[in-house]
């Protein structure tokens, strides 16, 4: 019954006007703030409870679409619905909001206001990119999401927060813009701007190859893939934790839903023709990167590194299906490797999420990132340290842990498309492990190493209540991941179809 | 149409001539006995001391660029006064108009004080 | 002799009511005492907006021709017009206290302006070379006076001189490349020059000669490059109040000129112009672009930001079709939009003894005026092209019309030229947002120069996402071109 | 008689040597005025001559507006020249750079 | 006279069209250079008698050969350029000052179809060959390179400037009138005796115009350019001997002209006062009927008002001279051109009926 309210319209407008209700209570006491701002979350992540429950995981066509003209006379429209894939990365957002709001409760003190009112807005507008199905719209909210990013990383991070975050927006705003050209060449084809539309076009194999290149110029450096990721370290190193955590945990999505929902199903020739390129950088992504990570000494960075890491198992996922295809001619295990990235996807957002709160735990109270700063936490912090060693161990990929999920599935996917390409995906599950743990190791346990880890305190009850959030999510994936699987298994059985029916 | 124009021309170069003509005469017939005192240039008996092409009023720049407006204005009304019984009321109002404007404008300038010598 | 027929006086009632009301204000204003002044800037305001209603009124969405043939109201007209009016009604307002914290409070500044305006109307629904040219020139004079305003700066009057000086040498270019056209033609009149084009092909050279003449012409009012040398220094030296006016306003007549000779004139030859405007573009977009990372004077910055701009409007016009006309009018009003605001804010920000037109004046804004610095952040990020800004449909709907014409390259060209010009765009917001205030003095911009950079910048965000209404009578303006 | 393409010619000399004026001289801005008018003088040869061979009268009354418009730019010009003048002390083009960039 | 004949017709055709011409100009030249010369001496003979002095009386007959005899002392004396001073433009200045002041005869009627070139815009070509005249003394004043004679230059120049705009309004007003820029037509258009010229209806305009002539000559009572007592001599001080005599000649010549164009414009030129009737008159017909003895009586009763002016008032300030120049004359002529402006639409009997 609730699939005739306007619940995408909701999940979208509500935190932008709760952040426009923030910055115009701006004057008054930053405590109203923080409430108003955790009130507007959850009931934003209440509004998007339905969007799961209410879901039919029998049909691949959209669902609680809404629809109205826009820009009539560009013939582009208000048009949103979420499938399988969207629906829970939605979900996923709103969720991973209310953590947001809740980290910055006590550490952020400058313009409490427009710090929450960044987060909101930015939820709604990463929202919106997952439920558009106009691909201006998706543009829109897409390129729309760089401002409160922009903003926060430079507003309230770390000491190069500038170049950091100038990078950042420039090399996603140029890697975008392609995509607008490509996206208009394909209006002035079809007429239409609409993801559907464009899913049916007919194009020649040169038009794929640019627009594929075009998109890739888009999602790549949104992922990123290598050699596109160096924006992403310095971001990370430089935003606020608040800022950390949605950057690892939704806005780096967006660049694998482009994929899914624009590259494979708009271009599948171009896709499959181009797929051994996007293989070779998912496993120069998994396995360079990986020993970059081993060799860092910020906390950050690493996960950072580790981020980038574990995003080419998404890729790798989803361009794996022409291999696997071409070698088992059936589609049962393409399948597996496409939900695997899904997977991959939803676990890495908890997942890296709660790594990044956890580095920002221990900034709060040490103000270095320096894993050489640390030493023997555990012995001050025993309860941080259980959580922290959890999500590293989700973070590795331990069974029981939604890590583990989504790469046993990719593995065993790329089994069936060649034996190498599993052997390095597989044998960077080492890699993974080592540099988390050896982090681990030298954080948290040990001697207590300094004067500055011996004031150390552990959790408010605030941060355990985050932590647990967390937890609970990450083991219920690894646990019992059926839910999330019924939910997108239709639609990416639909993705797949299109990703594999040649369109010349 | 252009041939009742010759004798214009023909008059000019006469006058010039009958300009020239005595001058030249004057200084073919007149002494020429220099000296520095008698060229150097007036100064009720002072030495000049300064190059004497020196910066001038501003005043004079105003009445410069008044009168190009002015003079143009006048420009335009000797056509109109040529034809002003063939073009009617309209063209006494167009005038008019343009007059009216042009009245504005001395208002401006008089009010402002760029008629004011002193 | 033919008499024109008193219903062609209706056509210009809103140009003979500005014409009527600046004399009228010019005279009050000479019998006013200093502190009187206020009435004159009432006066200037109310004119604007009954010229306003006026224009609306005498409106009835087609298109009129008259005063023999030289004068034109059609949708396009009414649309910029409008436009012309509430961008100087917001510069007017923007400027107040600017002016008067300079001792620049005098009539002259509303006088001109509004001659200014009176000048821009006529463009705009010029139908005859002649017309054009008197619009173009009644602007321009008004524009060098105000420049030359501030008469104790010597910045100030060697921006006037250049500017002078460089648009006297464009309105020269332009006049020659016209009397080629009426040389090959005979005609003053826009409309019979197209058919006459079109009727006698075998002019070629001749009219390719003059076309390069009004192209160099235009391109020099528009500031595009080549051409654009007087660009930056003007609106560097002149008073910020008046660089709010050239960078604004002025744009939107120069765009109308650019129609009513390129795609009214000429459109038989849109192979030659195109292909010259596709020149400048590129170059525009490339100095526009990397020169403006360079500036430290936001007054600078935004001039090559101007050049970059007016690029993206000649890439509209450059393609030829109706959808490019109707883009680049879309573009040149929010460009407009946009410039007013950030210019404006150039001005709200400078007090008595002291000019915000340094980047690093905008350092910390945010701590001083979180709300200012929001609205110029949404400037900044609208003219670098972000959405959900409308600055970002503007370069769309441009992007759109050059790809219908088989040009992607092009596109893609000026999207990249776009992107390294966002770079300064963010430099600012750097300043606002990341930096430490330098000037502790607080911001008080006044209750309706405040409230109208409100509405501006907001309009920005509210065009950007409601974008379609402009857009369709955009659209429905171009349709008769 | 001349012909049309003789007066053409002259108005294109004389436009020729206008923007040359214009772009070569850095020395008088009061030459730069002159040069402005000489450019606009060569317009109206063109227009009149155009009218004139084509007996058509819209040329010529172009040529007046242009006239009073050269005043008006005259005059403007003149009065920008004296108040920099009177701030720089010089009429100097090249003295001209305070802003570069 | 065959062999005149015959040799007249053996010299090209473009040369005996130039020849009559120039036989043309001499006939009036020379008149008028002698005219000139006597009207130096007629001045100070009427400013003498007018001050109950005799004036000059010693060189031939009641001083009848002064002006001979000062011409041959201006001749022999020594022509001094100064030191820095530009010499081309030096000599260049009294030539512009006098070459206007006699072209501008070229289309003055003198009778009916008595003129040189009998061109349609008359009243333009005077207007602006006289204004070359001020290229002249702007140009003797800075070619002089010295103080007074440039300000004597600028004065005069803005003088002559600002007198020239209330003149050209006064022209335009005859215009309008006529609707004509002939000054044959102007002429002919006043005809019908002497209530019918445009003295009457035109009354301001006429005294608008004398005045601006008299200023536009510099002469007194707005001679400040040359005011003695301030700048030595205004633009000419450098200038001694013949080229001094150029610009003494040019002076005198304009006096003249002005006062031809003043009868012409609005005292009916050549024609009678007394309209046609005169004419019909025996024997003295001929001299009351129309004809060049007025046009001659008339310019020669505004050159006597030039010497009256001289001799009567005092020198203006020159703040006043441009007081009245633009705050007096400028306005008069603008009131008096609207009033005239309806008269013409109303076809106002009979000065203003043309065309109906």
């Amino acid at each position: 019954m609730l699939t005739h309210w306007p619940l995408l319209s909701l999940v979208i407008w509500l935190p932008i006007l709760g952040g426009a209700v923030l910055m115009a209570t701006s004057a008054s006491s930053p405590q109203l703030t923080r409430r108003l701002a955790l009130i507007f979350s959850i009931i934003v992540f209440a509004v998007s409870i339905p969007l799961l429950t209410d879901f039919n995981v029998h049909t691949a066509s959209m669902q609680f679409v809404e629809f109205h003209p826009w820009i009539q006379p560009l013939n582009i429209n208000y048009h949103l619905g979420v499938d399988g894939i969207s629906a829970p990365l939605i979900v996923l957002t709103t969720f991973m909001t209310v953590i947001v709001i809740i980290a910055g409760w006590e550490v952020i003190n400058r313009h409490v206001a427009q710090y929450m009112a960044a987060f909101l807005v930015l939820e709604g507008l990463m929202n919106g990119v997952f439920a558009a199905l106009d691909s201006v719209l998706f543009y829109v909210f897409f390129e729309g999401m760089l401002i409160p990013m922009f903003l926060v990383i430079g507003v309230w991070g770390g000491p190069r927060r500038v170049y950091a975050t100038i990078k950042f927006f420039l090399y996603t705003f140029l890697g975008s813009v392609p995509m607008l050209i490509a996206l208009i060449y394909m209006y002035t084809r079809t007429g239409s701007f609409s993801i559907a539309d464009l899913q049916q076009m007919h194009l020649g194999m040169t038009a794929q190859i640019l627009i594929f290149l075009a998109f890739m110029g888009a999602f790549a450096v949104k992922i990123p893939m290598w050699p596109v990721h160096t924006w992403l370290p310095d971001a990370h190193v430089e935003a606020p934790t608040g800022g950390s955590i949605i950057l690892a945990a939704i806005m780096l999505k967006v660049g694998a839903y482009g994929f899914l929902r624009f590259s494979l199903p708009i271009l599948p020739d171009a896709s499959q023709a181009m797929s051994g390129i996007l293989i070779f950088m998912s496993l120069v992504a998994v396995v360079y990167i990986g020993f970059v990570a081993l060799v860092q000494q910020d906390m950050k960075k690493l996960i950072a590194y580790s981020s980038i890491a574990h995003m080419g198992f998404v890729t790798l996922g989803f361009f794996s299906i022409y291999l696997i295809v071409a070698h088992t001619s059936q589609t049962g295990a393409a399948l597996l490797g496409m939900e695997g990235g899904l997977v991959q996807m939803i676990s890495h957002g908890f997942v890296s999420g709660a790594m990044f709160f956890c580095v920002g735990v221990l900034y709060d109270r040490v103000h270095s990132r320096e894993i050489s700063a640390y030493g023997g936490v555990v012995n001050r912090m025993p309860v941080f340290a259980g959580f922290f060693v959890l999500f590293a161990m989700a973070n590795v990929g331990l069974p029981g842990t939604s890590g583990f999920v989504g790469e046993f599935m990719v593995i065993l996917a790329s089994f069936h498309a060649n034996f190498w390409i599993a052997l390095l995906a597989a044998f960077t599950l080492i890699i993974g492990a080592a540099y988390t743990l050896w982090m681990i190791k030298r954080v948290v346990f040990g001697p207590v190493a300094n004067q500055d880890v011996a004031s150390l305190t552990d959790v408010t009850p605030r941060e355990k209540l985050l932590l647990v959030l967390m937890a609970l999510a990450v083991l219920a994936i690894g646990v019992w991941p059926a839910p999330l699987l019924d939910i997108m298994h239709v639609s990416m059985q639909h993705v797949l179809q299109q990703a594999l029916a040649t369109k010349l | 149409m252009l041939e009742s124009y010759l004798p214009i021309l023909v008059f000019i170069v006469v006058g010039l001539v009958v300009g020239a003509a005595p001058m030249a005469l004057g200084v073919l017939l007149g002494p020429r006995r220099p000296d520095a005192a008698k060229d150097s240039p007036y100064e009720c008996g002072f030495e000049a001391f300064e190059d004497s092409r020196m910066k001038f009023d501003v005043r004079y720049y105003l009445v410069a660029i008044l009168f190009i407006i002015f003079d143009l204005e006048i420009a335009f009304l000797f056509p109109w006064a040529v034809v002003l019984d063939r073009i009617g009321l309209f063209g006494l109002l167009a005038m008019g108009l343009f007059l009216g404007v042009l009245i504005v404008g001395f208002i401006y300038e008089w009010k402002k004080g760029a008629l004011e010598w002193e | 002799m033919n008499h024109f027929p008193l219903s062609d006086i209706t056509l210009v009632v809103p140009e003979l009511f500005m014409l009527g009301m600046i004399c009228t204000i010019l005279v009050v204003d000479v019998f006013l005492k200093d502190e009187q002044r206020g009435v004159t800037y009432w006066l200037t305001q109310f004119t604007l907006l009954a010229t306003l209603v006026l224009t609306l009124a005498m409106n009835d969405g087609s298109s009129h021709v008259g005063l023999g043939g030289s004068f034109v109201t059609d949708p396009l007209a009414v649309l910029l017009k409008a436009a012309v009016y509430v961008l100087t009604f917001a510069v007017f307002v923007y400027s107040r206290r600017y002016q008067e914290s300079r001792d620049l409070f005098r009539g002259e500044y509303y006088v001109l302006g509004l001659g200014g305006v009176l000048g821009m109307m006529v463009l705009i629904s010029a139908y005859s070379l002649l017309t054009v040219y008197l619009g173009l020139e009644l602007m321009s004079l008004a524009l060098y006076a105000m420049v030359a305003l501030q008469r104790d700066s010597g910045r100030a009057s060697e921006a006037a001189m250049k500017y002078f000086v460089l648009g006297a040498l464009a309105s020269g270019m332009l006049l020659y490349g016209m009397s080629i056209l009426y040389g090959l033609t005979g005609t003053l009149d826009i409309p019979e020059i197209a058919t006459s084009l079109i009727q006698q092909p075998h002019h070629s050279v001749a009219v390719a000669f003059a076309i390069v003449f009004v192209v160099v012409g235009l391109a020099f009012k528009l500031g595009a490059v080549p051409f654009h040398m007087w660009v930056p220094d003007v609106y560097e030296g002149a008073p910020s109040s008046v660089t709010l006016y050239v960078g604004s306003v002025t744009k939107i007549a120069a765009f109308a000129m650019l129609l009513r000779l390129l795609a009214e004139a000429l459109p038989s030859w849109h192979a030659s112009w195109g292909g010259m405007l596709e020149l400048m573009v590129v170059l525009s977009l490339a100095v526009g672009n990397v020169i403006a990372i360079a500036q430290t004077n936001i007054k600078r910055m935004l001039a090559y930001s101007t050049i970059a701009h007016v690029a993206f409007v000649m890439l509209g016009v450059m393609t030829g079709s109706a959808a490019g006309y109707a883009a680049a009018m879309f573009y040149v009003l929010i460009y407009a939009l946009m410039s007013a605001g950030a210019f404006g804010m150039v001005v709200l920000l400078s007090r008595k003894g002291y000019e915000a037109e340094n980047l690093s004046d905008f350092s910390g804004l945010n701590e001083r005026s979180p709300w200012l610095a929001f609205v110029m952040l949404l400037f900044m990020f609208s003219m670098a092209g972000v959405p959900p800004t409308v600055g970002f449909y503007a370069k769309l709907v441009v992007l759109q019309s050059v790809i219908q014409v088989g040009q992607p390259w092009l596109a893609l060209y000026a999207v990249i030229m776009s992107v390294i010009g966002a770079f300064y765009y963010l430099r600012v917001v750097k300043y606002m947002y990341f930096d430490k205030p330098a000037d502790s003095e607080p911001v008080a911009p006044g209750s309706l120069a405040g409230a109208v950079m409100s509405a501006n910048g907001l309009s920005v965000l509210v065009l950007g996402i409601f974008p379609g209404v402009l857009m369709s009578i955009c659209v429905a303006a171009a349709a008769n071109l | 008689m001349p012909t049309l393409s003789n007066y053409l010619v002259v108005g294109a000399i004389l436009f020729s040597l206008a923007v040359a004026g214009i772009f070569i001289n850095r020395k008088n801005v009061i030459v730069l005025l002159m040069c402005v008018e000489l450019m606009l003088l060569a317009v109206n040869t063109n227009f009149i001559a155009f009218s004139h061979f084509q007996q058509n009268v819209a040329g010529q009354v172009f040529v007046f507006f242009i006239l009073t418009v050269a005043a008006a730019e005259a005059a403007i010009g003149l009065a920008i020249l004296v108040v920099l003048f009177r701030n720089r002390r010089t009429i100097n083009v090249s003295d001209l750079d305070d802003m570069k960039g | 006279m065959n062999a005149l004949y015959g040799i007249w017709s053996a010299v090209p055709a473009d040369l005996q069209v130039l020849i009559v011409i120039l036989l043309k100009i001499v006939a009036i030249v020379v008149p008028l250079l002698i005219s000139v010369a006597y009207f130096t001496l007629a001045e100070r003979k009427v400013i003498g008698y007018i001050q109950v002095r005799i004036g000059p009386n010693r060189v031939g007959p009641r001083g009848a050969l002064q002006p001979i005899a000062d011409a041959l002392k201006l001749m022999m004396k020594e022509v001094i350029v100064p030191t820095q001073a530009n010499r081309f433009l030096f000599f260049v200045a009294p030539l512009l000052a006098i070459a206007p002041a006699l072209a501008a005869w070229a289309v003055i009627p003198f009778g009916d179809g008595m003129v040189l070139a009998d061109v349609n815009a008359g009243l333009l070509y005077i207007l602006a060959i006289t204004s070359i005249g001020v290229y002249g003394i702007v140009l003797a004043g800075w070619a002089s390179n010295s103080k007074y004679a440039l300000l004597g230059a600028l004065r005069s120049a803005a003088q002559i400037v600002a007198y020239e705009i209330a003149m050209g309004f006064a022209l335009v007003g005859v215009l309008m009138a006529s609707g004509s820029l002939n000054l044959g037509d102007i002429v002919t258009a006043q005809s019908g005796g002497v209530l019918h010229w445009y003295w009457l209806p035109l009354l301001p305009l006429l005294m608008v115009y004398l005045i601006s002539g008299v200023a536009e000559t510099n002469r007194a009572p707005f001679d400040v350019a040359e005011g003695e007592s301030e700048i030595v001599a205004g633009f000419h001080v450098e200038y001694s001997g013949m080229a001094f005599a150029i610009f003494f000649l040019a002076e005198y010549a304009n006096m003249i002209l002005v006062s031809a164009l003043t009868a012409v414009l609005f005292f009916g030129g050549w024609l009678s006062p007394f309209g046609s009737w005169g004419s019909h008159l025996p024997y003295i017909g001929v001299l009351l009927g129309n004809g060049i003895q007025w046009l001659l009586i008339k310019t020669a009763f505004f050159m006597f008002l030039f010497l009256w002016f001289r001799a009567t008032f005092p020198r203006y300030r020159y703040d006043q001279i441009m007081r009245l120049g633009w705050k007096v004359l400028i306005p008069v002529t603008l009131v008096w051109i609207g009033v005239e402006g309806v008269a013409v639409a109303l076809h106002l009997s009979p000065w203003f009926a043309r065309g109906a």
